[in-house]
């Protein structure tokens, strides 16, 4: 790690030299649509020698995840830190190197859960951008109900044998480990029998098939798991002690969704969006929409900062991530509608000029389904943070 | 003032329309012609035909069945509520309401003959920019000789790619209002159709003219007067449209609600959920009270067509409203399935979304209300 | 009946020429609001003498209450005869001549459920305004729970002896006479021991207390019965039944509150507080918002034209009438928090050039509580209209 | 980016504000003072002066303890839970902050040290329109000698009745930002105050003008120039009453919050309704989104002044709306009480109303944003 962290402004002025001479400038166009992000994986095509270049030199650093312990691969940054980091990477317009569910969520529960030997064995693959994990929750029919787990591990010694099937998985069939909530006692109470397996998605008995959506795309999947065996050692926390791990990841997922994963740019602005169609904001009801959107946008980037200066403070946000979770995605599905009614009719085909916003927008409307409902959310917030009865 | 009500004869015309519907279009069909790559089944324009509707707007006299716009407007209803897919709204209710204002020429008198018979179909060119707003038309049609030359470009012409004719609004002066309305083949020389690929499905292109002529024989009704006869035409459209989108509506939620009747969350129904119950009911409360809007749009059009402007803006206005809420709580309540293109909902969302854009979204809509209560 | 029915537009011309000769010019001045409001009873103070007279004209002819039979002190009029007379009102921007509880109310529950002899006895008085009554449904710590009745009524043999406590009561140190539920067996489950009783405010042992609300006026009173004798014969329907009559009611209830009592003007146009308030509409929320109030004002008019329209042809509407009261009276809500808006600093003050507007708006926000909160309304229309569980 | 939550002084000056306003000013207090048909209490004026608030952005040489626009904010968050009604907002934010624009003055230091040992109460006459819009300025302040000679009307002067001091708005040019800010005494020859019957029971004047003289003296800043010592002003009174106004929708929503677990109906309680338990999770979700826009309108003031009216317009409109979703919800979810004068909840709807509209209402807010964008 090339900096010194003594203070903020020397931090700053040494991040932004290193940036001018490692950051290619292909890297610094401000795209952060879905198509230019790198995600890294045993199969992974770099889509140009610069994001490859860019990815190498940041993991390096430990920039890939400036957060974690340098030991594991990260940067060691604390949270103002980071706030140097990611505005300087915002003041070039920089991409982000890397990301991943790895970095998102299985990084984050490892540090907080696993062993050492777990997080030295694990982590740095994941800040090389090495493995992709993809995350084994939902299940056929159980829809919100996260902890119906049906997929059981049976205890075989040395390993579990892992049969049944996961659905909404993202990515599974690029993905190249699962980390995976799997009943290991079926006879405990709900919550009380499950367990947080990882496995490699080319283990013998692991199969994928991709759900196509109603935006065309396909970024989830029907994994099925038969007769995978598991060994002992690849389990995250206690035994049938899972579903602590689940909650806790949980958690992380909303800030994620919520900050559209990087916490930077959602990728589209209305401005480009009335660009691209040769349309204004003259008709006072769509102008007062746009208004009102930007007013939430704002407001919620704002929320989640406070929430990750006070999460920095050492007060836990806990139950409360679930109001970002909320907020953020129901913002993003207005947001969208805003942009399709800008582009007009432009926008209501699959490959008009102004590129893949109808897509997008049929994307947003599971935000506020997956990574538990905004009905969840909602009903989290009343009992957990309100108080209000059953 | 009018009865709101269905009359008998409107409540056995809506019967046997969904009997006709459930059997020989249920969105399953629309599914059909989606993955076949297909905007409409002709054979079924031809049976809709047979039973006259394509000839509702029709006089008699042209062989059609002329029950006017309510009865347009249910049909379109029942139509939306299993999304078929077909050009009624161009041809059987714009086109006939526009060439009905000028029956008494004879070419548009056989016009309205061949679409009562099903022969004939029809799309308006009237857009050119990514937004509703017939007034900013800038394609030119030059006088040449005795007559006409069409050159420039379309956009979101329903129905466009597969239309024998074509209504094209084309300016023929500089004054705001100088524009007329052309009704020519649309394989006629100069002109170019591209389809776009749109996400409901249907067939809509933007077609190029260039230098394509036109005879005075091609004008509907009177030079630089294109308005009085396609005003008509569009509110008619937009009745009917949002008349589609009601019964969009009325298709999604009756999806909706049997889910929450059926559907088990954390051991109990999800229709217990009093959030979901609560939202269902306002749900419903809004596809009623857009249902008034419609009937009053046909009533007006039907009874006082020089003061129904009002009526149809309503009527389309609330009814982007309502199907917009419809498809969203669709999706929404219907959790990581709504989201899946093997279930129908999303058919619906994307159909509610083209169908609010076209002939003016709801902005549009609010701005002429506005502008005839004198805001 | 000075007029010949036999035809629409035979009777539309009559009724021109008869207002032409009976309308004052005083009573043509198209004021809607509460105050311009004739209520009539044993205490009235006729605000002038054309308001009497046109009161009294009215009444004469049947003209009050217009659909009732002319036996009972009414028109006769059918639906669309109806029609024609209110438009030839509101033609000429008359006002209604008598408005009363009497007549939205209790003269329905008489129409339906009363004997002969209660309507003969009890209609024509309120045809003619002599007899002002109230509704005593709601009980202190019932809230939206109108069949939790406390109130008791003895069986004395020839009378019941009354006790209880009323609370909402409208107008109820105004009024007459009271229609009441009230529990005349306290054994039977909770909807079966209530009867619906009427009797004289002036009895020995009724008292009043006017309850002062936000918006400073006082529209509703606590109502006090103390050992009141109640004849066995002032009772409508059967005894123990009188939940079948209070839910009728309640139906008309929501109608009415939907419609603003007469279904006509609802006494207040956002140009008018835009013309007091010398502000306009260039401002786009505003106007946005204007325009979308209008939009659900006149579609939620037309719903309340066409449901009636469908009673009148026979189909009940029944429990969909839930919904008038829930669309009418969160309309009327958001179109007073518009007027507030467009008022600006003037209608911030009680006594401000834009008159009674804050008091207005602080008293539409009771109307989503009165006579079935809207969530009760939604309660109603998800399980007994789209037959949604439990 | 900067910390958006509390520093510790910051923590503890919001526990110590709390405890003493749950003592001196819970909203009891408000209802006695609405009752007696008075404003504010001035004892309690004087306690807050004692505990430094009135000087909380006077500087330390003028006796003030200069904490800063964020701790201005959280002074003001607290006294909105309660409905604390005192010249805080018009006084000891606005015209400190004006003053100390100017603080080299003289005139202006010893207003400030007055200012902080509550011994002088400020009033800004800038409205004569029903809505906010300090532009369109037409009060005429015309020069007589060296003097000025100002003639007009102002209305919604908020603590106007009261104040010791105005702050008058008036036109010395015919450009559009021709105005100038003058400091008089509000019982100056020529000074008429009118008491408005605010909803809100507070302190609100329509003062007029009547060839009122004024010195140069008088003149805070330069001639011509109101704005550059106004705008941080009102920047500070908008950012200050958008705390309040949250303040205000956590009071009002603590109360329903309370009702909801202890009021039963139809045999359970009502927070046991998921309806309800969705609409409160809501609101509460928008008073934590709005509370770190006002976090961050406070930072920005206190940091990069000069680039702070986007934040300060964004919580401003953001907290208008969410204190009329916590009002009405109030109500709503209170039922019948609710209504009742005999309880709080309506001190905090009329409250929140008249808060909405003073310094800008969501429109006006909005539209600045807007400006900022560029739209």
């Amino acid at each position: 790690m090339p900096f010194d962290t003594t203070n903020p402004e020397k931090l700053r002025a040494e991040i932004r030299a290193w940036l001018a001479e490692n950051c290619p400038a292909e890297m610094q166009d401000g795209d952060t649509t879905a198509d230019s992000i790198c995600w890294g994986g045993r199969n992974w095509t770099f889509q140009s020698d610069a994001q490859k270049q860019w990815l190498d030199v940041c993991a390096e650093n430990g920039l890939t995840c400036p957060t974690w312990p340098q030991e594991y691969g990260g940067a060691g940054f604390d949270r103002d830190q980071e706030k140097v980091w990611l505005s300087e990477l915002d003041r070039i317009n920089a991409r982000l190197p890397l990301q991943s569910f790895g970095i998102w969520m299985l990084g984050p529960a490892l540090l907080h859960f696993g062993s050492h030997e777990q997080k030295l064995h694990y982590l740095p693959p994941i800040t090389r951008g090495e493995i992709r994990w993809c995350q084994g929750y939902s299940e056929p029919g159980a829809g919100s109900d996260l902890a119906s787990v049906q997929s059981k591990g049976e205890d075989k010694g040395d390993h579990w044998l892992v049969n049944g099937q996961k659905v909404w998985t993202s990515y599974a069939d690029k993905a190249d480990w699962i980390f995976a909530l799997i009943r290991t006692d079926k006879d405990a109470p709900k919550h009380k029998g499950i367990s947080f397996l990882l496995f490699d998605m080319q283990s013998e008995g692991v199969s994928t098939r991709p759900i196509k959506l109603i935006s065309g795309a396909s970024p989830f999947c029907e994994t099925f798991f038969d007769d995978v065996k598991v060994p002992k050692d690849q389990i995250v926390g206690t035994e049938n002690r899972g579903w602590d791990v689940a909650k806790y990841l949980l958690t992380h997922e909303r800030e994620m969704i919520s900050g559209g994963g990087s916490g930077r740019g959602a990728g589209r602005s209305l401005a480009k969006v009335l660009a691209d169609a040769g349309h204004d904001l003259s008709e006072a009801s769509l102008r007062t929409e746009a208004i009102a959107c930007d007013i939430e946008e704002m407001s919620v980037a704002l929320t989640i900062e406070r929430y990750k200066d006070q999460a920095a403070g050492g007060k836990g946000v806990g139950d409360a991530s679930a109001m970002l979770k909320y907020a953020g995605t129901e913002l993003n599905k207005r947001k969208h509608e805003l942009f399709m009614s800008a582009g007009g009719s432009e926008a209501l085909q699959w490959d008009g000029a102004t590129g893949s916003l109808p897509a997008d927008w049929l994307r947003t409307k599971a935000n506020s389904i997956e990574g538990g409902t905004s009905e969840v959310m909602l009903s989290i917030i009343s009992k957990r943070v309100l108080g209000l009865p059953g | 003032m009018t009865n709101l009500t269905l009359t008998e004869d409107e409540t056995m015309l809506v019967d046997s329309a969904r009997g006709f519907l459930d059997e020989a279009s249920p969105v399953g069909k629309f599914r059909e012609l989606r993955d076949a790559g297909k905007a409409y089944n002709p054979a079924l324009w031809k049976q809709m035909a047979d039973l006259g509707w394509t000839g509702v707007l029709v006089p008699e006299d042209q062989g059609g069945i002329d029950m006017g716009h309510s009865a347009a407007n249910l049909l379109a209803q029942e139509m939306g509520k299993t999304l078929v897919s077909s050009p009624f709204i161009s041809t059987a209710v714009m086109a006939a309401t526009a060439l009905r204002q000028v029956a008494d020429n004879p070419r548009a008198a056989e016009a309205l003959g061949k679409i009562a018979s099903g022969d004939l179909t029809y799309a308006l060119a009237l857009d050119e920019g990514v937004k509703h707003a017939p007034h900013n038309t800038q394609m030119q049609a030059e006088r040449v000789g005795n007559g006409f030359s069409l050159s420039g470009e379309k956009t979101f012409v329903v129905d466009g790619g597969s239309a024998d004719r074509l209504l094209v609004l084309a300016r023929t002066g500089d004054d705001d209002g100088a524009l007329t309305l052309f009704d020519i083949p649309a394989d006629r020389d100069g002109i170019t159709r591209t389809a776009q690929n749109m996400i409901d499905a249907r067939d809509s292109a933007q077609i190029s003219f260039d230098g394509v002529e036109a005879t005075g024989e091609d004008v509907v009704g009177s030079v630089d007067q294109a308005m009085s006869v396609l005003n008509p035409a569009l509110r008619a459209g937009q009745a009917a449209l949002a008349a589609e989108m009601t019964g969009l509506s009325s298709g999604a939620f009756g999806m909706t609600v049997s889910y929450l009747q059926e559907r088990k969350q954390f051991g109990v129904l999800i229709g217990q959920f009093q959030a979901l119950q609560h939202r269902a009911a306002h749900l419903w409360s809004d596809i009623e009270v857009t249902t008034s809007t419609i009937a009053n749009a046909g009533r007006m059009m039907d009874e006082d067509p020089d003061n129904a402007a009002l009526a149809v803006s309503l009527a389309k206005a609330k009814a982007c409203q309502t199907a917009k809420l419809a498809v969203m709580e669709g999706v929404q309540m219907h959790g990581g399935i709504g989201m899946t293109d093997a279930f129908d909902m999303g058919f619906f969302m994307k159909r509610a979304r083209v169908a609010q854009e076209w002939l003016g979204d709801y902005g549009y809509h609010a701005e002429q209300i506005a502008k005839i209560k004198g805001y």
